[in-house]
């Protein structure tokens, strides 16, 4: 009866860990949808093929050797000793060695895929398969076996609860490397360095994508519990559902607000950035802080957003197209830190004092000098290889035809 | 025979159509096209302000016998306007021949049935 | 060990309700592409900025004050004893009290976001933010408590399971006094007063989004059981399950039928429309009826739907952009009366007699005076207040460029 | 206490196997966008108006009389004893009655719908109505019969884990049979016989449809394990969810490969076909393959299909717009095969020998012969009846006004 | 040089451009237009029946030397041909002057190997 | 007055406009067009290689006083010119009237402030 009563437990946490992978899964088509809607539709094959690539090579490698080398037994905090092709029909306390790839993969194919949505409409094809390549089976394993992995940054105490840093910041900072290597679009600035708009083509595609992945984002967070049995879990679980969309909720409301304030009018565009902004900075700490918290982070994600993409697209001029850089990068730092303030354990606001925060900050900047230092040198080694960019017809007259001989719409 | 190009708002567009209805003007083609000029729309997108620098317009073309020109003209310029800036423009351009596909028919005659009289 | 068994049950109807609730949350894309589906391209954006903006203002509102409003200690069974900002880490007999609050606040959502169907193209938003917020913590909440909230109706013996009077028709007959009191869109009546097709400028997406409701009702339905162990439990919400898609499913083919009938042709927007009339007619019985009475539920409300739609339509010149009107409201009030006659426990077909029957009619005139009744009284003061609804030139033009200066397409 | 036990393990079970079916269900709208993407905008309405019809129709059907004929009491190992009007608050092992109903009544719509995509763009909406009846009450339920009702296929040894066969086969077969016999859409070969493209008018929608197909399928394949409960089940459903995804991702990346040697270009309509090939070849031996079988099965199947789809389309010059026939038809039988070489269990790459590779031929055959004599038999009748193919007028200006009176994009 | 405007049925589309290019047109341009006229289709939208007032066609645009004038026009009559109501009309204006933007070339030469021939 | 109608390729949509703005043309209409003619694009769809029988384009439509006829079109030839094939057309058609819908006025003066001038 022992045995039934484990069974039982792990079958649940098991079932748990798999369903919110599908949700996870999920969020790819909602990935895809954000950026076709908010590109121009000349290159909507080539975005929704790099996606679906992302996905598919991200899932046939992290199996490979990513999975093992972000989880396998740690080499001095620093790296895990990979096993190639993992094969395991083991069970570990909660749930079944596969299941665990499984999740995890998932994650890894999110990271990926941010870095397209920075570098999307003038990116060669090729190019992108390659670092596809190198992030799943490189940049992401290894910082991510620092933290999830157990290794160093974990040791330090570093708090990022489903990946805000890991994940988002990652993908982001990788796609900042790419986007300011790659350089802006034809068009995007004028001969006085203006930035030009120019507008996605199909917002509300854009819209389901954002609502996709809030959708998605129910089992990219509370999944990370990784268990479902028991009182506390399903406490933890009920807790992060709520922080999770409280903080979207938050953050749609508030880059609204500051559209209406600065431009008068309340922008669809810049409240689904915020609505995602909310999630991403959520994700750190959806475990640990409280609901208030969890307004509050959300709200200051949204309010930070338009200033972010105002900052990349006009004073660095680093051309985003559809605002990846600031609102998985800049709001994924955010979020990182604000943990520090207001999990309610340790953070700052909650009496926790510095401690915290600090190493929070030491997360954020490690992330940040890995993933873009990482980034700089993949990308420039892709540019000197003449593979980054496309030539200047084709990018004018649309990747779908000349990279894919394809059109989206007929 | 005229060719009348009348570019008009969209939102004109049904008033024009009866009003041409109304003058036994049944038959004509019309089409999107889109502006520039001085009128200008403000737009935001991603917190980029911008504007248009185009509006979207209809444009009505319409093939109709000399003598039918001044009062479709006229039918037009009546109930496309708002007196606002925008409001389009008409012009004239003379066609040599017309031919209807069905029947071969050649001349003023292929328009007769599009002004529906004799 | 009784404690391990304990912390499993709790584990797994915990996580029903959570998996339920997601499911629920994904309803609000579906919304929102039927709404932007069956409008036209013009108003997309705002549309969408609606159905973001409900969503989001619904969840926070319902955190702060509805939650409580509705589920708190109750006073005389009219409202519930509010307690800001909900906060607790606890946990009831079945579920954490956060998944509840989650669970709950979807359902909420839910109500706020079929007004603004009806009253789609022409509102002004900054009314739709205020109604929106006026129906999250007040008229949604106060007649939930008569009900769920263990308030007097629910006394009575008033059976609306899941909510096809509480949720659906309260949201219809607000969106009625909406319609009503702001008056049809230009054009949608000619001179001698016939109503016009403005056919909705993508049905494809207005499919999509029916299919993704009809998807996300199994979250709705069986959910609303609020567990799922054991095998009273188990039973309940594969009945339920089976219910909910066979009403649909009848809906659909009945709507069909007097489509083919009365226009010599099988219509795809009244077949839409009459899978989500089934769905929503179901709702309050789901539970207590048979497949047979289910399929016989589903069928008549697919039936009575076009009627419905041109009875508003012709007869009281209401404009209802997407139906809104007939299907959640007709349909959920017709639904409720249903259980009086189909419940297999009380109804009448079943040897019941007539006391359920006459409770349900109790129950929908009941919520009909509310929600008619609150509606009218907000909408006639935002009238007066002259922010109900836009100018002539914003609505010809569109409500994308002049109230978000962003259109959906470009 | 035993009792409280056997009640948490049938509630999870129970559970698992609805959402499951949620999941599955959620496949109707994956194959209604994929389908409206890859066909004319002409025909979208009627395109979505059959998809609703046949999960309408099929889900009514298949409790009337479909279940029981497939699951009743054998007669032989050929058909079952069908029970009208399934009704049962019962509870099996694992899981309740009704609970079993919806998941198998998913799964029927599925192969329905497959049909369709085979006949796009030039069949009678009446026609479609008649051949979803036909295959729900009858070509669908016995062949089911055979295997997963206890019949005398399942006695060979026959394993068809969750339906390559059973379900895609089934469907691809029929459809076959009906795009044989209803002929080419005008325009679709030239004079000379030589094939013409008639490019899809959304690609995106396409993507879109594949994206939710494959989320689907974490329903389709993990949920067919029927139980989530105890190590055993627990690691078979991960194991399921690495072998489906895996299969997927390899498809994908086979067949863009394939185009992208044949054509210059990384093609992506192929690559979304590539992906749907992976699934349906896993599908038959997801549970009893290893991850690296999974791999294997999912790149060959990637690289049959643009040799499947050309096939058909220059020497057999039947006109399949959506594909199906490959996709679900040539890829099902080659995924049935595939048990026979790469079970670890009893696959002869894995020692097992010749008999189960000699057992899943004679399934495929079976299949074969049993869809495509009844499909041809079923479409001759129609076509006899006159009622199969829309004249020349309503095939050139579109089914949506003509047989609907309703066009999708206004 | 003549412009022919030539509004036909969309379905006739491919056999138009067969027909033109049986006679070595093989340069011209179209976009779709929406015809007002007496042909009507029915359509129902939940529930409600009515007329499309417009029905969509295609608008062959097309500029050739004068000595090409009649067999272009005699053959898009005869493929454009169904001899139901609705098959359209063809136009003929006047043309000034052509440039062809590559070479700059000016009158009935720039649209020589438009017309394929010395 | 003279109709301009410049077909041109979409991505020289842009310059073209500037152009026309540095010589005080700022009002015209345009909309998308598909030309068909020897200048192909190579396509698959799902293993069928086909060429695209149409290429899309941008045609400008522009009715100007006969004295800025030149000038416009001179123009449109230089910022529209790329000197591989397929740079397109400029056609001229000579126009009778032009009326303001919002003044009524007639003519030339009906096109001034199109051209922003006396
Ligand atoms: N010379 C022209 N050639 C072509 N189109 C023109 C010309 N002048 C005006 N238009 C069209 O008419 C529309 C503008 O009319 P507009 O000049 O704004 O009206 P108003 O006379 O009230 O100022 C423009 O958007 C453009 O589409
Ligand atoms: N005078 C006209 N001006 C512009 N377009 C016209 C005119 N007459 C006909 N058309 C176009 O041609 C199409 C109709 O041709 P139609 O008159 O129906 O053919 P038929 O001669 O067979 O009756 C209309 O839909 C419209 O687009
Ligand atoms: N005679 C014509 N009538 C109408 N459109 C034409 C004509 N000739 C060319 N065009 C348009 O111009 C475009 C092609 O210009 P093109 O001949 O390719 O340039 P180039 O002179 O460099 O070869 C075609 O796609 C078509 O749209």
């Amino acid at each position: 009866m022992e045995e039934t009563i484990t069974g039982l437990q792990i079958g649940l946490d098991n079932m748990w860990l798999l369903i919110a992978g599908f949700l996870v899964m999920f969020m790819q088509p909602g990935f895809a949808l954000v950026e076709a809607g908010f590109t121009r539709s000349k290159n909507t094959s080539n975005i929704l093929m790099k996606n679906f690539m992302d996905f598919a090579i991200g899932s046939i490698l992290y199996w490979v050797i990513g999975f093992t080398l972000m989880y396998g037994d740690t080499v001095g905090g620093f790296i895990g000793i990979p096993d190639l092709f993992f094969m395991s029909d083991g069970v570990g306390e909660n749930y079944a060695d596969y299941s665990d790839l499984f999740f995890q993969t998932v994650f890894c194919a999110t990271a990926a895929t941010i870095v397209s949505g920075a570098m999307a409409e003038r990116t060669e094809f090729k190019a992108y398969l390659i670092f596809t390549i190198v992030i799943s089976v490189f940049i992401y394993p290894i910082s991510g076996h620092w933290t999830w992995g157990g290794g160093w940054l974990s040791e330090l105490g570093f708090h990022d609860f489903a990946g805000s840093s890991i994940v988002h910041s990652v993908g982001a900072w990788v796609g900042l490397a790419g986007a300011a290597m790659i350089g802006p679009r034809i068009g995007k600035y004028n001969k006085k360095g203006k930035p030009n708009a120019i507008p996605g083509h199909n917002l509300l595609l854009g819209a389901l994508g954002v609502f996709i992945l809030w959708f998605g984002w129910f089992g990219f967070n509370p999944g990370s519990q990784l268990a479902a049995s028991g009182v506390e879990n399903a406490v933890a679980i009920g807790h992060i559902a709520v922080t999770t969309n409280l903080a979207a909720a938050a953050g749609a409301i508030a880059a609204m607000c500051v559209s209406w304030c600065r431009f008068k009018r309340p922008e669809l565009s810049l409240t689904l950035n915020g609505a995602l902004a909310g999630l991403v900075a959520i994700t750190a700490g959806a475990n640990v802080v409280d609901p208030v918290g969890a307004v509050l982070i959300g709200a200051m994600a949204g309010i930070i957003l338009p200033f972010a993409v105002e900052f990349f697209d006009r004073i660095l001029k680093v051309d985003d197209p559809v605002g990846a850089i600031s609102v998985h990068g800049v709001s994924g730092a955010f979020g990182t830190l604000m943990v520090g303030l207001f999990s309610t354990e340790k953070g700052l606001f909650y009496g926790g004092g510095w401690h915290q925060l600090g190493v929070q900050a030491i997360g954020v900047l490690v992330f940040f000098v890995w993933a873009f230092g990482t980034g700089l040198l993949l990308f420039y080694i892709l540019k000197k290889a003449k593979i980054l960019r496309v030539s200047r017809r084709v990018e004018e007259e649309g990747l779908d035809i000349y990279e894919h001989g394809e059109t989206a719409y007929n | 025979m005229k060719k009348i190009e009348a570019i008009i708002r969209k939102t004109k567009f049904d008033e024009v159509k009866e009003a041409l209805d109304s003058i036994d003007i049944e038959w004509f083609s019309y089409y999107e096209v889109r502006g520039v000029g001085k009128a200008r729309q403000e737009r935001i997108y991603r917190g980029v302000m911008y504007d248009t620098s185009y509006i979207e317009r209809t444009l009505i073309s319409l093939i109709v016998r000399d003598k039918n020109t001044e009062k479709t003209v006229k039918a037009i310029q009546q109930a496309a306007y708002t007196g606002e800036i925008g409001d389009g423009r008409i012009f004239i351009i003379s066609v040599e021949d017309a031919i209807r596909i069905r029947t071969n028919e050649r001349g003023d005659i292929a328009l007769y049935n599009a002004e529906n009289e004799k």
